[in-house]
């Protein structure tokens, strides 16, 4: 399977070239370029999966592949950075789900992006996106891991910071790099412990079954916990602040500065999943070296999961309820993992992750290109500004419906196959977190229909882009559907929806490779369906027609409403942490210490030197009669000194 | 008494050659440190050299009859005393032109 | 015993008109009175019967030096002027400055010369011995120093000229 | 006469070539040949030098050659190359190279300047082929007295007390090293003042290595910004003309850590051993100070300034490891840094061009008017806050995994004290490109600044490409300086 190399070797060329000619080639050739070749590696990755998945099953059991491989930097005897190509069940699927969103974005940008600046920029950045991505998912060793982690981190920042003269856009391109960053340090230092243990980097040898790198760290332990919980603790924080886990979820929301498309592909589909593949990746590890942090990645799972439902209530910005409910079903796939166990019908948790995974990446993308497409037509990402739209946009709205219908779980959509999975392993784990996850759940159908409706029903649409000096594309007042090219990424991503629920995933992934037969555990799935049903009904009662409900309830919890819509003051705290703390209190201090003590104590020696030469100075006086008696006075003493003593 | 003596003895003894190099050089000493025009300074530089020369040859003559070091000594040092003085003029007149005055205690510019 | 004579006047020219010379007010007479200073040196070296250098001291210093004083001294006074007079106090270190260094050197030629009175007669130096002793390069002749002291010299003379011309 | 003597052949030669061209077309034509014969020069001597390892030749210093100088104190001109002097040989003649087109356009008085830098790449070129303590100190003064006149004359803002404070400063480094150098000749039994020799001898008391440990590594550690004495760095960088930045901050301070490296612990492996912690803690300090330092800056040069105080500490940090692999980071530090350290000061050199200031607060959006050196400015930052396939982060790696693999709790936790000033060092690289590059325009006047021109791009495009080579195919070189510090660690180990 040597071709999967031109997976990644093709975008990266395409980047390479379509950053180099950047405005010299027109807008069109480039959008092209990136496109096709995003259409030939999504074929490829289709391919290489038809070919994994028919011929890689050996005693029923899913090896491992490793098609590619070379050594790109030694460090010790044992440790050294290569690259290669590993191709297991995950990181198969994990190249389906990526190229296929990719390529959907790169068509639907085609439209979206239409006429602006840097159009062939946007493409670049895309393509080195999507390089990374992959680079990411099929890394042999956890350093490689780190490399396309950085670079995925770094295309980010790109694409968040496309419209780079609009500050509020850099503010969030910088938040996000400097927030993953900060959690990288961890990984980073996570691996740095891992490896000084174990002697590897290799993932082959450190998530064998029955390996034995982890006997060197037997009996080391710091603070009470063994130094391998510290090392995959903190590799779990590093893929905490990719996935936007709590408290690292600051960035995800700024993110949404970024062009729409973007936030479909990486903010919705592919980058902030990264976390979670890294956790499946080191599952085995976390299962049987350190189960503690594997325990305290459900919890903070299921915490994150609550707290971003809650949030994503009272959101007024659509993109922003898109971000939160993302935060919150990629908690979701956390705490999957968190409760996992290893084997047959424990590893439930495991696959359901990797399944919710997959059908998250396709229903939130489509729910992200669905909002851009409204945005397109409404100049405005304000839910106020909406309303009604269904008249106008009727694919926009029933792609719409179908992903909001994954999402909550109604079958016979995607999203109800893969939750309904997670829910029982959950259960399974522990009722309560069972039960907050249950209830994260109804809350997220609640959320999503009110977003839907808000959109698409509500009040009838006024014609007022005008007033709003929004409109000067010089479109017409009136929204409309969308062009082909983003119409078609709309539809596609809908039948997938549709239809991925009722894929053999338990025979594809699991955690031991191993075939695992879905069986849907019927009470908590009619509950979770029921529950789900509620809230759409409680949405739909309350935001169907413009009705005073929710400015009641808002009147009724105003505490709690100010607090969520203001995202619970985390973001003050951080401010807080960062300038007050950081910027003011260490670096300002620590300028002023080297102005004022380091360098006033070097220039002091020169003063002092200075003032010293002043002093004596007045001895050299250029008179010369007076170094004359100097002279006879010092040649009268010395020849006296001579002669009498 | 033992100059005396020798005074009357017929001879003039070589320490009276040196008193006299040395009262002329000292009276340049003095005027070295006591005048203030560069030229009586010169002037003073002048005794004191031709003291030296005194000395030089007396020594010759009286410890080293015969021999010529002290003598060529003498020689160069009145050469060297033509050359310093002329540069030291050119200097001087130069001085003048710039600042109208030979007072040694107004060329201190250069110490800064 | 004319020797003697001659000498103590000589002695006592060099003594009174070195001090006149360094204590004079009025520039012009201290180069006057180191001319006589100069001459009476001369005097000396003829006592001491080295004549070559009796004739250079003359030419050189009497004749070419004391030339170039006057010049200085015309063109850097205003006809007539006094110099300015040194504090007393100046004066006063300056001689006892010069008095303690007298008295040092004094109280060292008095009790460390050997008393040499006897002057050996010896033949005049001729111009030949002169020319032979300047012109080799072997013990006891100065080719080297006598070279140097011509590069010296016009070195001096180059500087002296390029120091004084005008801008 | 050795081949590697023309590494300082050639800067006599441009030199003399200034010396008699009268234009200033002459003077760049000289410039370019020689810098570019430098660039060919050291392209050969790696590709001679990699071929003669690949065919086993296993000597410590290759292509040595020997010269009495001075019999009397066994001062001989001797020279000879490693994989690490190979390495900073070429970061020298792309920084060379990249120096001159930065200064292109230098006014006023451009024959001088060339002849003064000319003067200042022999001292560095010198430095690094020699092998004998007294030549190498000599080039290093060589090298630091033409940045006086190049920063008093060319520089800007207050240069004078810059210049003053940057050599003083360097000069009192270098009396220590000089008397550092004096005791490892005289307490090595004095038949030698050939480093390979001494080392190989390895008789110096452990007594009198406590002495001259310190002073030897201080002397060097002031060039490479050791706190508490890293403070010229600041002004000096700030000061100094765009290439004299390029050059100091590129090359000149990368003697320090060579210095350090191949001299102090080198020659004294006992006390290094010994005295180890109290360094490491100064340079750990240096690390995180620097990187804290810079976030507060205003004016870019200081901010690169403090940032190279940050990454030069951690060359000595991880020289003073002690393993090869933290020590081969050192030395792919000290190569990344050059590049980008260069790149950067050429970039501001740059804008300062254009903009006439370096106050980040009066600049932004300047990605809009001149497209090329803002994306090189993203670059340069990238590679400095260690971007993967950029040079930065192979560096830092090696560095952090060689320095984590020792067995010592103190030096692991010291270790995770540098690696946190990764997080710092993004900060303020992205305060600084939020600030200027992108965001919106702060001022009208720039609106009419021009992007750059040939000889600005050829100097750009160079260090990039040469940052982008480093950090996408970091093994051979990694092998290369690999193999060179092993000598120098087995007698540290030993």
């Amino acid at each position: 399977m040597q071709y999967t190399l031109l997976i990644l070797v093709l975008p990266l060329l395409s980047f390479i070239v379509l950053g180099l000619v950047d405005s010299k080639w027109k807008p069109k050739v480039a959008g092209t370029i990136g496109t096709v070749v995003l259409g030939i590696i999504t074929a490829l990755s289709y391919l290489t999966a038809w070919e994994y998945f028919t011929t890689a099953k050996i005693n029923g059991v899913y090896e491992k592949i490793i098609p590619m491989h070379m050594e790109w930097i030694r460090f010790t005897e044992f440790l050294h950075i290569d690259l290669g190509i590993l191709l297991d069940p995950i990181s198969v699927m994990m190249l389906v789900v990526i190229t296929t969103v990719s390529f959907m974005v790169n068509i639907y940008s085609l439209s979206y992006m239409h006429g602006e600046k840097g159009f062939q920029r946007y493409y670049a950045f895309l393509s080195l996106f999507t390089f990374s991505m992959l680079g990411l998912v099929v890394a042999t060793n956890i350093f490689q891991m780190y490399i396309f982690w950085e670079l995925v981190g770094v295309s980010s920042f790109l694409l968040i910071g496309f419209y780079y003269t609009k500050p509020s856009a850099v503010a969030a391109a910088k938040k996000a790099f400097i927030v993953t960053r900060f959690a990288d340090l961890f990984f980073l230092l996570g691996i740095l412990v891992l490896s000084f243990y174990t002697k590897t980097f290799d993932f082959g040898i450190l998530t064998a079954e029955h390996t034995t790198v982890f006997a060197g760290s037997a009996g080391a332990t710091f603070l009470g916990f063994g130094v391998i919980s510290w090392a995959m603790a903190g590799i779990f924080i590093g893929g905490a602040g990719k996935s936007a886990m709590f408290p690292l979820q600051i960035w995800l929301p700024d993110a949404m500065e970024g062009p729409t498309p973007v936030s479909a592909l990486i903010h919705a589909a592919t980058m902030v999943v990264a976390g979670v593949f890294l956790v499946a990746r080191f599952f085995p590890v976390y299962y049987f070296q350190t189960p503690e942090v594997l325990h305290g990645v459900a919890y903070i799972g299921a915490f994150t999961a609550l707290f971003a439902a809650v949030i994503a209530c009272v959101q007024t910005d659509i993109k922003r309820v898109l971000a939160f409910s993302t935060i919150s079903q990629i908690a979701f796939m956390m705490v999957a993992l968190g409760v996992s166990g290893y084997e047959g019908h424990e590893g439930t948790g495991f696959m359901a992750s990797m399944f919710h995974l997959f059908t998250h990446a396709m229903f939130k993308a489509l729910l992200f290109l669905g909002a851009g497409s409204v945005i397109h037509a409404v100049h405005s990402n304000e839910i106020k500004d909406m309303g009604g739209l269904r008249k106008y946009m009727p694919i926009t709205n029933w792609t719409f419906l179908i992903a909001c219908l994954a999402i909550a779980g109604i079958p016979p959509f995607s999203g109800f196959f893969s939750k309904d999975e997670i829910l029982s392993a959950s259960y399974e784990f522990s009722p309560y977190i069972g039960g907050i996850m249950t209830f994260v759940a109804a809350l997220t159908a609640f959320y999503m229909f009110r977003l839907y409706y808000s959109i698409f029903w509500g009040k009838d649409y006024t014609v007022k882009a005008a007033a709003h000096g929004h409109d000067d594309h010089g479109h017409g007042h009136t929204p409309h559907e969308s062009p082909f090219a983003m119409a078609f990424p709309l539809v596609f991503l809908a039948t997938v929806t549709c239809f991925a629920g009722f894929i053999p995933f338990g025979k594809l992934v699991s955690s031991t490779g191993a075939d695992y037969i879905i069986h849907i555990d019927s009470t908590v799935a009619i509950m979770s369906v029921v529950i789900a049903s509620i809230s759409i009904l409680v949405a739909t009662l309350m935001y169907r027609k413009p009705s005073a409900t929710p400015d009641k309830l808002e009147k009724t919890f105003k505490g709690l409403h100010t607090a969520a819509s203001r995202r619970f003051y985390i973001d003050e705290v951080y401010l807080f942490i960062t300038k007050k703390i950081i910027f003011n209190s260490v670096s300002r201090p620590l300028a002023w210490f080297d102005r004022h003590i380091i360098d006033a104590t070097m220039d002091g020696f020169a003063n002092t030197t200075q003032w010293v030469s002043v002093r004596i100075k007045g001895v050299q006086s250029g008179q010369v009669q007076q170094y004359a008696y100097v002279f006879l006075l010092g040649t009268l003493l010395i020849a006296a000194l001579v002669f009498f003593i | 008494m033992d100059i005396l003596n020798n005074i009357l003895a017929g001879q003039v003894p070589m320490e009276l050659y040196l008193g006299v190099s040395l009262i002329m050089f000292f009276a340049g000493v003095y005027g070295f440190l006591s005048r203030r025009s560069m030229l009586m300074i010169l002037i003073s530089i002048e005794l004191m050299l031709n003291a030296a020369d005194l000395n030089f040859v007396t020594f010759n003559r009286y410890l080293f009859p015969g021999q010529l070091e002290g003598f060529y000594f003498a020689l160069f040092t009145i050469a060297i005393a033509a050359c310093e003085t002329a540069v030291a003029i050119a200097i001087i007149i130069n001085i003048y032109r710039n600042l109208s005055s030979v007072e040694v205690g107004n060329l201190d510019q250069m110490k800064e | 015993m004319a020797h003697q004579i001659i000498f103590f006047v000589l002695a006592l020219i060099i003594a009174t008109f070195s001090i006149l010379a360094v204590t004079s007010k009025r520039i012009i007479r201290s180069a006057t009175y180191l001319l006589f200073v100069l001459l009476a040196t001369a005097g000396l070296y003829l006592l001491l019967g080295y004549n070559y250098l009796f004739a250079v001291q003359i030419a050189v210093y009497a004749g070419g030096v004391m030339v170039l004083f006057i010049f200085a001294i015309l063109l850097t006074n205003k006809p007539g002027e006094n110099l300015k007079t040194e504090l007393p106090v100046r004066r006063v270190v300056a001689g006892a400055t010069a008095v303690a260094g007298l008295a040092f050197c004094a109280h060292l030629i008095y009790w460390n010369i050997k008393k040499v009175t006897v002057l050996v007669e010896q033949a005049d130096i001729t111009p030949q011995q002169l020319g032979h002793s300047l012109m080799g390069t072997d013990k006891y002749q100065y080719l080297l120093p006598f070279e140097t002291i011509s590069i010296l010299l016009l070195a001096c003379i180059v500087g002296a000229i390029m120091i004084a011309r005008r801008r | 006469m050795n081949f590697l003597s023309l590494f300082v052949l050639i800067p006599v030669l441009m030199m003399m070539g200034l010396f008699v061209s009268c234009s200033r077309k002459q003077l760049q034509i000289v410039m370019t040949i020689g810098a570019s014969l430098l660039m060919i020069l050291s392209g050969i001597l790696t590709y001679m030098y990699l071929t003669d390892r690949a065919a086993g030749n296993l000597a410590t210093m290759l292509y040595t050659a020997d010269t009495v100088w001075y019999a009397p104190f066994n001062i001989h001109y001797s020279v000879g190359v490693d994989g690490i002097s190979v390495a900073m040989l070429i970061l020298s003649s792309i920084i060379v190279f990249t120096g001159v087109f930065a200064s292109w356009k230098i006014d006023p008085l451009p024959k001088e300047f060339f002849l003064w830098f000319s003067l200042l790449s022999i001292g560095v070129y010198g430095f690094f082929i020699s092998t004998d303590l007294f030549t190498m100190f000599m080039y290093y003064e060589i090298a630091l007295i033409p940045m006086y006149l190049l920063i008093g004359v060319w520089g800007s803002g207050n240069k004078e007390y810059a210049a003053m404070k940057l050599t003083l400063m360097l000069m009192g480094g270098s009396a220590l090293l000089l008397v550092g150098i004096l005791g490892i000749y005289y307490a090595s039994g004095a038949t030698t003042m050939n480093l390979l020799e001494i080392a190989k001898l390895h008789n110096i008391p452990v007594a009198m290595q406590y002495y001259f440990f310190p002073l030897t590594f201080m002397g060097f550690g002031v060039l490479g910004a050791m706190f508490p004495f890293h403070t010229w760095s600041p002004d000096g960088h700030a000061s100094a003309p765009t290439a004299v930045s390029m050059l100091h901050a590129g090359v000149l301070m990368k003697l320090g850590g060579y210095g350090c490296f191949r001299v102090a612990m080198y020659l004294m492996p006992e006390a290094a051993h010994e005295m180890a912690w109290i360094f490491l803690l100064l340079t750990g300090i240096s690390v995180v100070y620097g990187a804290f330092g810079a976030i507060h800056q205003t004016d870019l040069k200081y901010i690169n300034a403090y940032s190279s105080v940050s990454h030069c500490g951690l060359v000595l940090f991880a020289i003073l490891m002690m393993n090869e692999t933290a020590a081969t980071g050192a030395i792919m530090q000290m190569l990344s840094h050059g590049l980008m350290t260069a790149l950067f000061f050429a970039l501001i050199g740059m804008i300062y061009g254009r903009t006439h200031t370096r106050d980040i607060r009066l600049m932004g959006g300047l990605m809009k008017v001149m497209p090329f050196l803002g994306v090189s400015y993203v670059i340069a930052g990238m590679a400095s806050l260690g971007l993967p396939s950029l040079s930065g982060f192979v560096a830092e790696m090696t560095i952090f995994v060689g320095s984590f693999q020792h067995t010592d709790t103190f030096h692991r936790v010291l270790t995770i004290g540098a690696v946190s000033s990764i997080v710092i060092t993004a900060v303020y690289i992205l305060r600084v490109v939020g600030k200027i590059i992108l965001g919106p325009m702060q001022d009208k006047h720039h609106e009419e600044l021009t992007d750059a021109v040939w000889y600005e791009r050829l100097s750009v495009g160079v260090l990039i490409a040469a940052i982008f080579a480093m950090g996408s195919a970091p093994f051979w070189i990694s092998s290369m300086l690999h193999e060179s510090v092993i000598p120098v660690v087995s007698q540290l180990i030993k």
